[in-house]
Formats: C-alpha cells, structure tokens, sequence
C-alpha cells in the first residue's frame, strides 16, 4: 500500500524502550499495531500518560511527533520518536516505562516530495526538526547526492548525528556556541554551501521558524526550490479543530496538519507564522 | 435486563438518536475527518461545525493554547459556508450518519437566512443556534449573553425553519435558567449547554496573550463542573430536552449529564486527543445501564437524588 | 537593576504591602495554623476566613471534592464570628503579618454591623466584602450577582467603615465589568476577583451530587483561564486596583494576573497542597524581576501587550 | 522532644522505596529530613507527582495516609507509608519511582490516646484502617495485652499483618470470602471475643464508616471504651479548608484533621458521617 495515502489509526501503543540521549533528548520505540508505514514528513499525535493507570487530563492535548523511522517486521510495526522533553507534555512522555501506553494517533499530514532521481538535495535540520529529516535523508540519498546540515544551540542539543552519518550521507554541523562543528547558524552553513556548488539542488528545512524563514530567504535569492515542514501548536492534528492555521502567501488560511506540515517554503507568508 | 440487552435510544426534540451520544459543533469537523476511526453511524450523531452564509477564514494564529486539564480557542467563524456544506460536505457522509448542522452569523436575519438555505436538505436532521457569537448591533456582546437579544434569535429562526431548533448556549451568564427559559418560550425544541468559557491565558516571557485574538474560548475536564451545574439547572428550569456539554472526556462524565436531565451529550475536545472518544462513550453508557440493571437510558435521565436538607 | 535588587512593595487602595503577595479568604484559616511553615511577614499580607455577626456552624459533609485540575467546595458560612475574630485570631499573629479582615453575610445591614465591629481594631489593615453569598432577600441569587444589589452592598459598608475597603466579586456574572464600576462608582478602594465558579458534580455510583449542598464553588488551576480573562477586563473598566485570584499554584501564574493588570494576586487553593506556596510565589515573583531587569514589581502590573488586529 | 505536639513541615521527600504488596496495596518509604517522630494514630498528607519533572495538577489534591511507621536514623528519618492504588491520586503515587520526590505535610492530627499500662487493648482494622493501627499495636503491647482484628474482603486486600505478628501481639483475621482466616466481617469477631472475655479492654477502630459505627455499637453494648480514627475526605489536613467536617454526637461540627482523626467513638454522630 501506499504511505503517501495512508489512512491514519488510533492505537494504545506499547512503550518498547524510551532512553535518554543526553540533554533533553530521547529516543521513543512504540510498539504500532496496524501500522500503515510513513513518508518522510509524516508525523503523529502521541498522548503523553493517556493510558497510565492513573487517567490524567494534565497535560490535555496530544503532541505532534515527526515519524522519526519505521521499524520492526509488517507482522509487528513499530514506529521511533526523537523528541526533547522540554514542556510539561514531553516531560511526562519522559517518564513513560516499557511496558506503559501511549496513544498514537498517525500517520499524519502530506509528506516532503522527493527529489527527482539524480537530483541533489541540501536538507537544514534545527532543534526539534532535525527528527523529520531522517527518513527523508534515506530517501534521498537513494535519488542523488544529498548533504545533511544540522544545526543546535550546543553538541549537547543535537539530535541523531549518528543515524544521519550512518546513512552515508554528508553530515555538516553547526553549534551557536561552536561547541560542535561550525560555529554560528545552520543558516549561515546553508548560504556558504550554496555560494559557487553546484546548482539545482533542492532544499529541505524544518526547524525553528526564523531559521526555517531564513533558509527560505536563502534559497529563493538563489534561485533554488525549498520545502519547509512547519511545527506549529496542534490539538488534533487531522484538521478539525482548525487550531494550526498559518497564512499563506496568497492572503489565504492553511492548515498546517492538513495541508502540511510540509510546504513549499514561498507558498508561506513568513511574517505570520506564530 | 436479564437477558443483558439495553434500550439506548432517545428522542432529542424530534430527532430519533440510537443512542444520547453526539460530537459538539467544532470539535468534529464535518464528519467524515473521523471516518478512517469509527463507523459513524455507531453514534447517536454529529453536530456539524458551525456554518455562515459565506465562507469564512476565521483568525490569525495563534488559535488555541493549552491550560490545565483544557484548552483555549479563538478560531474565528472560519467554515466553507452553507453552501459548500450541503453541496460538498453532507454528501460525503455515509448513509445513516444523523447529522445535526451548527450555524452561526453576527446578525439575526443572517441567522435566519441560513437556516432557510438549510430547509428540505434531506441530509439535516436538526439545526443547532450557536448563540455564543458576538453580535455586532449590541457591541460584541454574545447573542446568548441577553435575554431580549436572544429571544429575538431564536423567533427568527424558529420562523426560518420547520426542522428540530436546537439553541446552544453560552456559559458566560448570570443566570442560565432564564436563558433557557427564553429558548423554550420562543419555540425551540430544545436547549445545549455549554458553549466554552469566555477565557484568557497569558505567555509571561513575550507577556502577551497566548492567543492573537487575545480572548478564547475555555473547553476541556476544567470546565466540567460548571457545565454539570448549568444543565442541571436548566433541567429545573424548561421542560424541552438538554444536550449536555463539557469536558466530556469518558463514558462515566457522560452519565453524570444524563443523571443531571440531560437527554443527550455531545463530546467535544475529547476527539482532539482521541478520536474514537464518542464511540468509547455510547459503548460506555451501555455497559453502565447493563451493569446497573436499567433496561433504558431513559431511565437514566434526570435521576439526580437530592439530599433532604 | 544591576545589583539585583528590586522593589517588591506595592500599595493596595491604601494598604502598603512588601510584595504584592496575599493569601485568599477561606484558603489560609486565620493565619497561625501556617506559622509552622513559614513567616507569614515574607508575603504581602492574608485575607482571613471569612466572617460573620455570630459565629457559624456550616454546612453538613461532604463539603468538599477534587475535580480536574480543581476541586468544589460548599462550606457554609463556617466561621468564629466577629467578636471571636478580634479577640482570640488576631492576637495569636506575629507582629507585622498584614491582615485583611473579610467579611459575609446574608443581609446588608449584618455586612454593615461587621465592618462597624471591625472599625479601630488596630490589626485590621483593610476589610475585603465577599459579596459571592446569597442574598436571602433576592431569593438565594449572590449579592455580587445584581448590580443594584451590589451597589447598595458596597455603599452600606463603605459608609460602616473607614479602612481601606475591598469588594470580592462574584465570577457567577455576565459582564465583570459592570459589577467592578458598581464598586468603583461606590467607594470602594479596589476589588478582588475572583471568587469560586458556581458548579456540580455527580457520584454515578450513587446518583447523588458529590457535596451535601449539591452545588458548590470550583477553585484551583481549572479556573486560571476564566480569571486571567475577568481580571483583565476589570482593569480595562475600572481605576481602582484590582488583587487577582484563582487557581494560583506558583510565580508564572501569579506574574500573569499582574501582566494582566492585578496590583497584587492571592493564592488559595494552592496553600492546601503546598502550605508554602504563597512564600514560594513571592520569591519567584522576586526572581522574575530581577531576571527580567525589571527594577519595581510595579513596572510589570497592566504591561499586557495586546496585538493590534 | 514530644511527637505529640510535634509540629508540621513540608518536605519535598525523596522516593526510597515503593513496592507493590500484592493486591492493590503499595509500601512506600520517603526520606523526609527534619521529621519530629510521630505517635500512633498521626497522619501525612501526600501529594503525588507533585515534584516529578513534569507539573501536574490533576489529580490536584494531596492524599491523606497514615504514618505506618517510622524508620531510619535521627540524622536521616524515614517513614513508611501502606496504602492502596485504587483512585487517580494512589494510582500516580503508585508510579513514583526511587529518586521521584513526593510533598510531605506532617505529622498531622491528633494521635490516639494510650491504654494505661496494664490495660488490655482490642484493635479492630478493616481496608485502609489496618495502617492507622500498626504503631499503635506496637505501644499497646509494651503496655499490656494486645489483640489485633484485622479484616478484608479477600486475602489479597489484607495489608501489613505480617507486620503484627512480627510484633508477637496476637493477630486474628476475618475475610468476607473466607480466603483467609475467618470467613465474614471482623466485627463479628469483635462481637464474639468481647463475650464471656475478660472485660475492660479497650477497644481502637480503623477503616470504613460502617465497620467503626458497628464496631462503637458493639463496644458501646458491652460497656467499652472506643476510640476510632475517621477516614474523611481532606483538602488540607491542617484545619484551614475547612472541608472534614463530621457531625459530633452533640450536634456540633468537628474537623477530622484538626479534631481527630481519632475520636471517642461517643462523641461521633454516625448518621451524619459521610
Ligand atoms: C509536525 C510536527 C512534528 C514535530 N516533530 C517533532 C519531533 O519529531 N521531535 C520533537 O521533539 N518535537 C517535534 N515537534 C515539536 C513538538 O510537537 C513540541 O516540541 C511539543 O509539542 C512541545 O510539547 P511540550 O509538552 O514539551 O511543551 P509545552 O510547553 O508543555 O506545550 C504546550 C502546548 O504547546 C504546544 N507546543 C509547544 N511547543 C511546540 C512546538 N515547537 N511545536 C508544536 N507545538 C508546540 C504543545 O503541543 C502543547 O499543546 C513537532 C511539531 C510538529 C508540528
Ligand atoms: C487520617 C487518614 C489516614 C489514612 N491513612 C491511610 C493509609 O495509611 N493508607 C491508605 O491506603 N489510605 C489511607 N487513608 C485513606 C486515603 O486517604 C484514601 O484512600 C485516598 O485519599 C484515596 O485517594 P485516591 O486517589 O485513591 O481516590 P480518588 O477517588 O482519586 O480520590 C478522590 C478524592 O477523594 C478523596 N478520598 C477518596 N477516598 C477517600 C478515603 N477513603 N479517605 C479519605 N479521602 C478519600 C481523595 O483524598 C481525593 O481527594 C487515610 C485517610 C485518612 C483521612
Ligand atoms: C477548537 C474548538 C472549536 C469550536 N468551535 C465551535 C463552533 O464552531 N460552534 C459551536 O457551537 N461550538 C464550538 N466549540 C465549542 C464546543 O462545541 C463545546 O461546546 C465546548 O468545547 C465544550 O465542550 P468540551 O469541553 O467537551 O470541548 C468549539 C470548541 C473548540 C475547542
Ligand atoms: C475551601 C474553600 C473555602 C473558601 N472560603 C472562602 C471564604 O470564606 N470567603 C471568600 O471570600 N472566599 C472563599 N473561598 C474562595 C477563595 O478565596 C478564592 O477566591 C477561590 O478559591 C479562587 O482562588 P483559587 O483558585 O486560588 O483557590 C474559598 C475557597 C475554597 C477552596
Ligand atoms: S491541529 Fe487541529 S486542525 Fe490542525
Ligand atoms: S482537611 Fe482541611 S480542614 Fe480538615
């Protein structure tokens, strides 16, 4: 079947591991009956405790998780999540044992394009953002070549290095305080990278809104393609609350669960995105 | 019953439900989001996202936010209009599906105006009055937040349609028994209750509202007690049925409506963190009438003992 | 400021207060039941019970349960009485703890007779009226329900005392504007808001209200949102300061309530699950400050930037 | 110093332990520095989640538990608590792990007062009263003869008695299935050892309303003195919410938390207990 048109699931799915990863990283393996498989880009609403004994509806809302990759055998799914345990919702994903439930509503959402075969592709990943490249990095690097540049406030913010490299694909770091790789923004590795290399490369960004905004602005003063997945607030992540708006460029609403979170980074009017 | 079979089904003022479980207006969608998760039809019903004459964008985000045990919302009146609803969203529910529609304007001939475009479409069964909106003669005040404002609505719409006129309620007053009382004098076949909680939360670092339209609408567990409290005060006051809403996130909050005089629920934020929320409801319900001997969820309704002082 | 120090101090229509920390009526008994747990002079000040003409029994049990992120509470009028207030509570405070006298009752004159008591009592730094009682006369409704009912409140105990006079509001209200003018056109030096949302909830065991008095008031962080809306709306509709209330648990949202425009914030339901809370919040207020190079606690009271639409 | 008139503080107490018993009863046992020592009957107030990584405000209210024992050294006190993961609130507390924190407020109430010596004491415990009583079996029996009824639906919901025996007082056990000891209520034991038996024991009672209010009946009957220790909703514990009330025998209203939660099982008016 096909991912891309994947209706989504509602499961209570089984903690299989949820270490830590240094900083407020973890790494989240559930266990996902029924699982459809996932495009890169796809992501899911996971409900933090929702099936603890203790019915708790503190935090309240589900937290959108990029699809980090797809595991386990067709028989028995599992989906991992990279995440950072930074608010009440992730801290409280933090706390979930092996063995607990979370509830996971996905796949979610329209996935990046791919590049058309032998294309090359720059994908600019920052904070939490760097999760929904991975599987996107796969893929791409199995149409043409593709450089991963990762971006964080310090070594100790960076997420899945490893995995990236482990694909064999180009991994360029930056740190704001240089304490790993470039010093300075991701952004700023992007602009270097793009000054005399070779042109045409289609560019992939998903990260904090400014950096996402710049690496927009980066791409379209040199003329090259850019897709954005956008992390904005969610309560359902299906597209019945209308709660995830962000304006477009044409004057227009979309929504960024239903409609993204993977845009085309000139159909978004930057300046209102939240 | 011995034979373990239970009898949930309802009559919510001239609308046959197979049993008293709804999803509230805006929380649902147009319906056929929730297909991929559940047979529809397994529910009493739907209330459709609230409609306008025109299709509407609704506002800038930020739209919701989160608080404890609930959430804020200023969507905006965005919707497809009544149009595209019944040219495009009511076909596209299954057979069966009972489908109640929501409208709302921000002036009574509007409101009423909908509600004509609305008549003989086979598709719905009833029409909910979403009175929660600002009305702009009266300075943005809710329809619902004045008795004379609203009596005039529900006359409007009433004349509009012969259909079941349901009129949802705002919370934000001083005495809901006189609204509803307002809502049964003027003809409407019934009363729901309650719409969210005129509400406010702040981000200390920017030290501005979380939401943009600075105001939002408070939905969620928090609520819940206000809204038991308001249905049970209505089911004293009017005689026309109660759909009970608030914080409904399982079957037992739901019971705690019935118990109260509401006829019907409907489930709200809930299908935001789980989707099948409204089909774990009803399946609930019953299990409780089994448990506890009643034969019908009639039975259930407006049992509320109340302690001798 | 450089030194990291910063002024905490603000003045409450009239009361001086070294950070603009209190603690809510009914939350913190009168004062030396929390002397084990800290020195009540590091707050603002506290509101003690409140009391009454007579001493007071109260209602029957249940009198209280916990609901989502809140509990209900439906105590009666339990309380020492007036006489007993002065004479026995407010000795037993350390030198230097500012106490708020609060004051209810069921009729007009009996609030007046209170305050009168109250007058020259040397202890009593300001009298906050709880105008969420119900008014015999007006057939149970609370005081703070009715506007005329409400000024003829405020104007009786204004002119029955001298002291810096305080009216806490009903949040069971339409429009929380119009009750603050009522109390700002009647002399009165601030207004406290918010006290409990009216509300219910049901044992589905039993089908019996969870409290002896079946309705009761919901307090806790539940509330936070609908009190950050109220008190914001106040400070837009009235010059008389505002002390924010409910669902208080730490300084973030205690800092909300004075982006919001409270002068000053008191905690309650908190002081239950953490007796230290309100000292806890003052430091954290303290720390906020500083951490924001804010040099006055006043720099940061009504500074909500509101987006231009 | 006095445990009797020991004065309460809030610890934020580090999880030392927190094993299941089987069934649904839990042993915890918390560090809690600065502890004035307890006398038996004194109760805590526990706040589960409070202090985990991830702020929770529902369940909202803390739990009130008796102290069961305390253990440790001066320089670092311990108490332990036995109680039951039945609701939202024990069932979180039941998920607080070793190195977790859980809010102390304690020791709180007024604790039971002692038989003179010589005396012998009848202590009659049903559910979650069983853990009112241990401490107290402990100075009884130091003091005089000591019997000890402790009653449960079923085997597996009997907590602590091991514990008694181990304290050499005589232990005797009713379940209402018969699945341990004998079968029926414990006050029927009450009932039957207070006939033909030496008079002038008295006579503690622990656990649900029922049970006390027969077992005063049954003492109140054969001329005995009784104490019982209410289990009463409680928002505080410390007489500030107001919220325990119980109706006394001569009309007034007490405070559990404040008044008790030991009282002369005379002065109670069982009608009004909820
Ligand atoms: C499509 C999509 C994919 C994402 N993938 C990942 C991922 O793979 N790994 C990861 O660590 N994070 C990811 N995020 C971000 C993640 O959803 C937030 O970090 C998380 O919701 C924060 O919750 P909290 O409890 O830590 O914060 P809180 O402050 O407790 O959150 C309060 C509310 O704000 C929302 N919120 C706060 N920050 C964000 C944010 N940055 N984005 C969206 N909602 C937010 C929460 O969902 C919640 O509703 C993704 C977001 C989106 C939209
Ligand atoms: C002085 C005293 C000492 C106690 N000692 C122990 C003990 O050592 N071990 C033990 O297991 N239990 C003890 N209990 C009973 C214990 O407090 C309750 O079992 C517990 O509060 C139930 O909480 P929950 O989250 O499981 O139930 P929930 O249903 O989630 O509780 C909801 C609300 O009701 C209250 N509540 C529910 N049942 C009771 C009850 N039986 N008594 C008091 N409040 C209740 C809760 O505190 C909470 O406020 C004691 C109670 C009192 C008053
Ligand atoms: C995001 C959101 C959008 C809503 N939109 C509507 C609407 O269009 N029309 C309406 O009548 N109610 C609307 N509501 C209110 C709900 O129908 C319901 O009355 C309220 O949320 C309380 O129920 P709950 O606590 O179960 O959510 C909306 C609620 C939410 C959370
Ligand atoms: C148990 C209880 C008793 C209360 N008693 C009083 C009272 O006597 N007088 C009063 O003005 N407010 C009383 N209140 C209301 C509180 O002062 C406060 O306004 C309300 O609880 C909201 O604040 P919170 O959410 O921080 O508790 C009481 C609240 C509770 C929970
Ligand atoms: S998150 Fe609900 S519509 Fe997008
Ligand atoms: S529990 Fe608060 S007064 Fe007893």
């Amino acid at each position: 079947m096909n991912a891309d048109t994947a209706l989504p699931l509602r499961v209570d799915a089984p903690v299989l591991a949820n270490r830590s990863e240094g900083g407020a990283n973890y790494r989240l393996r559930l266990g996902v009956a029924g699982w459809p498989g996932a495009a890169p880009g796809h992501f899911v609403m996971l409900s933090p405790g929702a099936r603890g004994a203790a019915l708790r509806f503190d935090p309240l809302l589900p937290r959108p998780m990029a699809v980090y990759r797809t595991l386990g055998t067709t028989a028995s799914p599992e989906i991992e999540v990279l995440y950072k345990a930074t608010g009440r919702g992730t801290q409280l994903l933090a706390e979930a044992r092996v063995g607990d439930f979370v509830r996971v509503v996905g796949p979610l959402g329209i996935p990046f394009s791919l590049p058309e075969a032998g294309r090359a592709a720059l994908l600019v990943g920052g904070g939490t953002g760097i999760a929904s490249l991975y599987e996107l990095a796969a893929c791409a690097a199995a149409r043409g070549p593709v450089v991963v540049m990762l971006g964080a406030r310090n070594a100790d913010d960076l997420m899945g290095c490893d995995d990236f490299a482990a694909l064999g694909v180009e991994v360029r770091i930056a740190t704001e305080d240089g304490s790993r790789g470039h010093r300075g923004r991701v952004t700023e590795m992007l602009e270097a990278a793009l000054v005399g290399e070779r042109s045409g490369e289609i560019i992939y960004a998903c990260g904090p809104t400014p950096m996402m905004r710049r690496a927009a602005e980066i791409a379209a003063a040199r003329g090259r393609s850019c897709q954005v997945s956008l992390e904005n607030h969610m309560a359902c992540g299906f597209g019945v609350c209308l709660g995830c708006a962000v304006p477009r460029a044409d004057g227009k609403i979309a929504l960024v669960c239903r409609d993204g979170p993977v845009f085309d980074a000139t159909h978004v009017d930057w300046a209102g995105v939240p | 019953m011995s034979d373990g079979r239970v009898d949930t089904s309802v009559n919510l003022g001239g609308v046959a439900l197979r049993n008293p479980v709804l999803t509230a207006s805006g929380t649902f969608g147009y319906g056929a989001e929730f297909a991929p998760f559940f047979d529809l039809t397994q529910i009493g019903g739907i209330v459709a996202k609230s409609i306008t004459l025109e299709p509407r964008q609704g506002n800038q985000p930020a739209r919701i936010a989160e608080t404890a045990a609930g959430m804020l919302n200023a969507i905006g009146l965005e919707n497809v209009g009544v149009e595209a609803f019944i040219a495009e969203k009511l076909p596209a529910l299954a057979e069966g599906v009972v489908v109640v529609a929501s409208v709302f304007e921000t002036e009574i001939d509007r409101y009423a105006e909908v509600c004509k475009r609305l008549a003989g479409v086979s598709r719905v069964a009833g029409i909910e009055i979403n009175a929660s909106c600002p009305h702009v003669k009266s300075g943005g005040i809710e329809f619902g937040q004045r008795a004379e404002v609203l009596a005039q609505l529900v006359r409007a719409t009433r004349r509009a349609t012969a259909s079941p006129l349901f009129v949802k309620l705002s919370p934000n007053v001083t005495d809901i028994r006189e609204m509803a009382r307002v809502c049964e004098a003027e003809g409407a076949d019934g009363v729901s209750l309650i719409n969210t909680l005129q509400a406010l939360d702040v981000d200390i670092a920017t030290r501005r509202p979380v939401l943009r339209n600075v105001l939002g609408g408070l939905s969620g567990p928090a609520i819940r007690p206000v809204a038991l409290r308001m249905v049970w005060q209505a089911s004293q006051a009017v005689r026309i049925p109660i759909c009970g809403i608030g914080g409904i996130m399982n079957a037992e909050d739901a019971i705690k409506f019935l118990i109260c005089g509401a006829t019907a629920v409907q489930v709200g934020t809930a299908n935001y963190l789980n989707p099948m929320a409204a089909l774990e409801v009803a399946e609930g319900i019953e299990a409780y009438l089994r448990d506890s001997g009643l034969g019908r969820v009639t039975d259930l309704i407006g049992t509320l003992e109340v302690p001798t002082k």
